[in-house]
Order: structure tokens, then sequence, then C-alpha cells
């Protein structure tokens, strides 16, 4: 399974910026292995946010997002207390859903 | 006029006309599933452009895309895509001569700010686009220029 | 004759550097809001919670955690440990680093066998568990100052093995670590080079690792930073927790002392 | 024969002292002691072998100095022993293609455990590790001078000429071996070690002294 996300979000004004790390290999499919086999792609496909519930983002990524990857986004009408939460599919089909409450 | 719900359905078609043959089952499988693979395997922005049903893009100040000049290295390369221009549906990344040029698509609800950064890879020095897909049609563009660089000792 | 030619020759090229210096600047600049962009978003941050989870988990043919393993601060104390190895342990008679200490604490609780480990390669099984780990524990001693103990012999005696070790030269090349970090200022490409005869500064050098590599999108904890350097130094493979690489790791974070740990920090 | 005792006593509480001990214990042997540890700390992997680890003498003398300059007999006596080893080449002909040479000198490839052969065409010259050589690459260290405008800041127009055989020579004497005008210099040598080949040399001379080189522009 994979790891857990990293998701900070912090209250500023009438939004709250909200900083996500995801652990994953994001695999190109085509950089080959010590074997000069070729390493097949495996990368997150797509991102959901939501706050209490309700949808706020959604994405789509391709392989070439970095290794472990990064996310900075803006929720307007978030305070401190909300609950966001941040979603991810792979091409495998894998996904991981995490929480995190406004600070 | 051919309109980007036709390009969409005319799309979707073919897909399941590929799928009946046979052909391409995770392509067609995962734009059931909300994943444009075929924007994802374009070469140039123009390619993403067609496979999105978008317009030409334009050049435009009111979009904004934050790149480091030079980058350590190209295995992570931080970018930034915004816009303040109202009316924005998508902001998309897009690294010119990666094996691929798209690099991502953010969707702009309307309780998202329409400025993103994430981290991409990048195989060599080249320019980075950031792109506004507007409700009205529009596509508008910034890019910059991002050096990639070889660190350490090089072997 | 010759020895005239290259001196005249030295001063032609001193003044050439003055040439190109605005554009070194500017490209060291870009480097600087590069990394500055990257370190807002560290993904060290990823393995200090799959580390602090691991230190938690009963596992092992023993079942069970690693939260009474002694990292030198007593039984289960982590803050402040980090800073004040390598150091001498009675119970193992050695010297130990982080990692080598961690493999006997996870041998003699967990069971785990601490020779397999070591053989395991860099970011597989169980090594990779050891590297979560480096990250979460050196992460308790963030801000902290370096202060490794040098009051028994052993300690002692490893210092100057490890300043020996420091400047052998020897490979196919003739390289030692000192000919990379003997000197303040230089760098290999664009990387600085922290010199590591002394404390180089607050986060720099010794006190920046264990790191998150960009290049390899792994957590370096300082057994494989020296691997790699030998590996690069064209030198033949150092033993994982092998005497020369924890002799290093004394003379490397005695020079330090003072210097505040940003551990684990963000690397090319 | 009694006379030694006082002076052994005086050397080894001066060491003691040194050391800082607290208590008097006896003088560790560190040389050999690393010695020792090198030698029980690494293994083969790959083309890296541990019969590496043997030094020459200029490595050996180099390293117990620590950075210090070496006594002026051992000096010259290495730099001596480093001369006799550099072979000009052996059709006379020094200045090869700058264009090979600029890859050889980017390429910081060859001789580690990853590597798969010793030869010197799996190798590169790792020149921009530690030199400015060209003005378009940005990317180079600073651990040896900056080689930029080589040949043009020497007066050479002509590799060729008689008058630039002075320094043509010299240049090829640093990079086939680099020790034998400076004994503890950091420059690995590049002919002396097998490292390079002939014409792989010809083509780093190409890219320091012909006129054409972007070294020399």
């Amino acid at each position: 399974m994979a790891d857990p996300m990293r998701i900070r979000a912090q209250a500023s004004g009438d939004k709250a910026t909200v900083r996500v790390l995801m652990a994953h290999e994001m695999e190109t499919g085509q950089r080959k292995d010590a074997a000069g086999k070729v390493i097949p792609a495996w990368y997150i496909q797509q991102v959901h946010a939501k706050l209490n519930g309700k949808d706020v983002l959604s994405a789509q990524w391709g392989p070439a997002v970095a290794k472990n990857p990064f996310l900075q986004f803006m929720i307007k009408g978030a305070k401190a207390g909300d609950k966001v939460s941040v979603s991810w599919v792979d091409n495998r089909g894998d996904t991981r859903t995490d929480e995190a409450v406004v600070t | 006029m051919h309109t980007r719900r036709q390009a969409l359905s005319a799309s979707a078609k073919l897909a399941l006309l590929l799928l009946g043959a046979g052909v391409l089952p995770a392509v067609a499988q995962a734009q059931a599933s909300g994943f444009n693979q075929t924007a994802f395997d374009a070469k140039s922005l123009a390619e993403v452009m067609k496979a999105l049903g978008g317009a030409a893009p334009a050049a435009s100040s009111d979009v904004t895309v934050s790149a480091p000049d030079i980058a350590e290295n190209g295995a992570v390369v931080p970018v930034g895509a915004s816009t303040a221009l109202a009316g924005v549906k998508r902001l998309l990344v897009l690294v010119e001569k990666n094996p691929a040029a798209l690099s991502a698509i953010f969707e702009v609800g309307e309780m998202v700010d329409a400025n993103f950064s994430t981290r991409v890879k990048m195989g060599q020095s080249s320019d980075v686009y950031a792109v506004a897909m507007m409700s009205d049609g529009r596509v508008l563009y910034a890019k910059k220029e991002v050096k990639v660089t070889l660190g350490g000792c090089g072997g | 004759m010759m020895r005239i030619l290259w001196a005249g020759a030295a001063a032609a090229i001193a003044a050439s550097s003055a040439l190109v210096w605005a554009q070194q600047k500017s490209s060291a600049e870009g480097i600087a809001e590069y990394r500055a962009m990257l370190a807002d978003g560290n993904p060290a941050e990823l393995f200090e919670a799959k580390g602090e989870a691991l230190w938690k988990t009963k596992r092992g043919p023993k079942n069970a955690s690693l939260e009474t393993c002694d990292l030198g601060k007593g039984p289960g104390v982590v803050r402040g440990a980090f800073v004040e190895l390598p150091r001498y342990f009675a119970d193992t008679g050695r010297v130990q680093d982080l990692e080598s200490r961690l493999l006997s604490c996870s041998e003699t609780l967990q069971g785990i066998s601490a020779a397999e480990t070591a053989a395991t390669p860099f970011g597989r099984g169980e090594q990779s568990n050891i590297e979560a780990l480096v990250a979460y524990i050196s992460a308790a001693s963030r801000g902290m100052k370096f202060s490794l103990p040098q009051g028994n012999p052993e300690e002692r005696k490893m210092y100057e093995l490890g300043k020996r070790a420091f400047f052998y030269r020897a490979g196919s090349h003739g390289f030692a670590c000192a000919s990379c970090h003997g000197d303040a200022g230089k760098r290999i490409r664009l990387q600085d080079l922290p010199e590591l005869t002394k404390n180089p500064g607050d986060g720099v050098g010794f006190a920046a690792w264990p790191a998150y590599r960009v290049s390899s999108g792994e957590l370096w904890g300082m057994q494989r930073r020296l691997n790699d350097c030998y590996r690069q130094q064209r030198f033949p493979y150092p033993g994982y927790g092998s005497e020369v690489t924890i002799a290093l790791g004394v003379y490397m974070g005695v020079n330090a002392k003072g210097a505040e740990s940003v551990a684990p920090s963000i690397k090319r | 024969m009694k006379q030694q005792h006082p002076l052994l006593f005086a050397v080894v509480t001066l060491i003691v002292s040194i050391a800082g001990c607290a208590t008097p214990a006896p003088a560790i042997d560190y040389d050999a002691a690393t010695q020792e540890m090198m030698k029980n700390s690494f293994r083969d992997q790959g083309i890296a072998k541990v019969d590496r680890l043997q030094q020459d003498e200029a490595d050996a003398a180099c390293s117990k100095a620590q950075g210090a300059p070496l006594p002026e007999a051992q000096r010259v006596a290495i730099e001596a022993a480093n001369l006799k080893t550099v072979r000009m080449p052996s059709d006379g002909q020094f200045i090869g293609d700058w264009k090979l040479g600029e890859q050889l000198a980017q390429n910081g490839r060859g001789m580690t455990w990853t590597d798969a052969s010793t030869a010197p065409a799996a190798n590169g010259g790792n020149c921009y590790n530690c030199h400015q050589i060209t003005k378009a690459e940005i990317s180079y260290g600073t651990i040896g001078p900056s080689l930029y405008q080589y040949g043009k800041l020497r007066g050479v127009t002509d590799p060729a000429a008689a008058s630039a055989k002075p320094i043509v020579e010299y240049t090829w004497g640093k990079l086939w071996n680099a020790k034998a005008t400076n004994a503890c210099s950091d420059m690995p040598r590049f002919g002396h070690n097998k490292l390079l080949d002939e014409a792989q040399l010809k083509n780093l001379m190409a890219l320091l002294l012909d006129p054409k080189s972007p070294v020399n522009q």
C-alpha cells in the first residue's frame, strides 16, 4: 500500500493555502533498469481535493510530474477547523486518500 | 462550428470503435475514467490543444508562469501556473522539449484560485508554459526558459 | 623556463576570470533561487512520517518496536541523539553512527539480522526502513548544534583515523576526500563543496545530512552519502557501517562542533 | 644505552600531552591503524578492486602531509620521478579534434564501480568538474584554475609552430601526469594511469590550444 501523504492547510484571510507531498515513484516508462529492461510507467493520473466533503479541485497528471510529487493550491472560503481531503489515483488503479485540518 | 462537445463525443465514438476492435483498450478505459491519454501523449502545445479541443494559443501577460532560471537537476523543477483573469476553466503546465509536452491539467472550479504550483521533470533545457483555457474559448499562455544544468560529478 | 612561462600565464588567467565573474554570479543566483523554491515542500517529510511510524511499530521475529533503543542518551530518547553521533556504545564496545546503531537495536530488540540489512542494497527492503528511521531521528534534532562526545579513548582514536582516511589519496584518479573538501569556496560543476576539515557553518556539510536527494528521489543517510563519495572517488566499495565510514563520521562531526543541524535537508 | 630512557620518556610525554589524554596510555600508531582500517573496510565491486587502495610514493607522501607542503627534497624527487613517466605522442602530433575534446571534457564518467570497463574508451576527462573551459558552459567547477582562453593567453596562434613547442609540451605533460610539475596536484594522471589514450589526450589538447576551439575565442 502506498505511504501516507503529508498535507498542510493554512488559513490566511478568506482562503487557505494547501501544500501536499505524495509518496509516489512517478516512473515515466522511459527508463531502463540495470539489465536494460524498460521500467514500466507508474504514475499518478488524477488528483482530487475536497473541502468538508465538497469538490474543490481536480487535476490530471502525466508521468512528467516529479517523483514524490508536490502540489500547492488555494481554497477560497476555507477557514481554520475545516477539513481538507486529497486523493490520488495512479495508472495501476492504486489510490490513496488523506485528510488534514485547516490551521 | 466544431464545438468542444462535438469533438469529445467524436473521440468517444472513436474510442468505442477501437475498443470493439480490441485496439487501445487502456486508452479507452483511462478516458472513460476522466484521464485524457491523447493529450498526455501529445508532442507539442498545438497537439495538446487539439487533444483538449482548445483554440490556437496566444501569448498573454495576464498569465504567469513561475520557474527558476536554472535548475540544478532536471529531475525536479518547480513550476507554477496562475492567472488573475476571470473565466478561466483550466490551467495547464507544459514543457516544450519533454518527450510528451503536457505535464499537468488543473480544473479551476469556483472554490479554488487559478494558482497552482507543482514540480516537473525536464530532460533538457526548454521553454516551460503555463496555459489558461478560458470559458469564452480563448487559450492564453506565458512561457519561460529554464536552463537545466549538469550538477555534481556527472558520473 | 617552463616555470616562468607558467607563472606569466597564471597572472593572465587571473585577469580573464574577472571577465566571466558577472556571468558566474548570475548562475549562482539562479541556483540559489532554485534551491529556495525546493526547500518549501521537502519530500523528506514523507520519510520522517514513515520513520516515526516504524520506530513505534512492533516488527521482526521478536515482534518488538524500537522504542527502547538507546541512541546514546538513554533508552528511547530520540531528541538530541542525532547531534551527538557517532559515539561510543558500551554494550557493543564500538563507536557507532546512527545507521550502525539502528542495525544493532534492530537486531537486539526486533531480531532483524544486522548483517542481512547491511548487505541489502540502498533503497530496498530493510534498508529503506533504516533510511526512513534516519529521517525521523535526525529531524528530532533539527535546529540543535552538533556536539559529538570525545571523552572515550575509542572516540578520540576514531577521530585520528578519520582524519587520516579523509586525506587518504589512492585509486585510479588519486583522489582523497580532501581533494574536494579540503579547501573553502570550491565547487564541482555548480555544486558548492563544504570545507570539512573545520565547521563549514550551520546546515552545511555534515550538518545537512541526511537529505532528500532530488536526483534519485530517495532519502540518503550519511552511510549512503559516503558510499557515493567513495564511488565518485573511484575507490573500491566501503562496507555498510564499516570502520572507515564511522571514523569519517567522527572526524566530520567533531569538526562541525557548534554547527546547527538542518537535517533532513533537500539536495540536488 | 641508559641515556635513551629519559629521552624515550620525554617523547611519550610529548605525544600524550599533544593528544590531550588525562591518563598515560600507550601511544597508538595511527598511521598503521589507518592502513589496517582501510584494508578491512573496503571490498571489490565491479571494476573497482581493493588493490586501488595501494598508494604510490606521491599518493602516500601527499596523504601523510594532510594538505601541508612536502619537504622540498621530497617534492623535487616526486616531481622528477613523475616527469620520467611522461610519454610524448608516438607520431609527434599533439593536436586532435577540439569538438571531441569538448565531449570528453563534459564527460564525468569512468572507473567507478558502476562503470563497466576500465578501457580509456569508457572514460571521460571530468574536466568541467574542476575547471572553467569554454565560456558557453556555465556549469563548471573551481577546484582547478580557469582554462578559458588557455591557448590565446599563452600566445599560441599555431600549435605546430616552433615558438609554441614549450607550452604544447608542457600542456601534454600536465595531462599525462600532473604530478610531474606539482607533486601533490589534485588532478588525475590521465596518461600515466591509463585513464585516457593518446588520441583522447590529443583531442583535449585541441580544446585547449587550437585557435579555432571555442576556448580561445
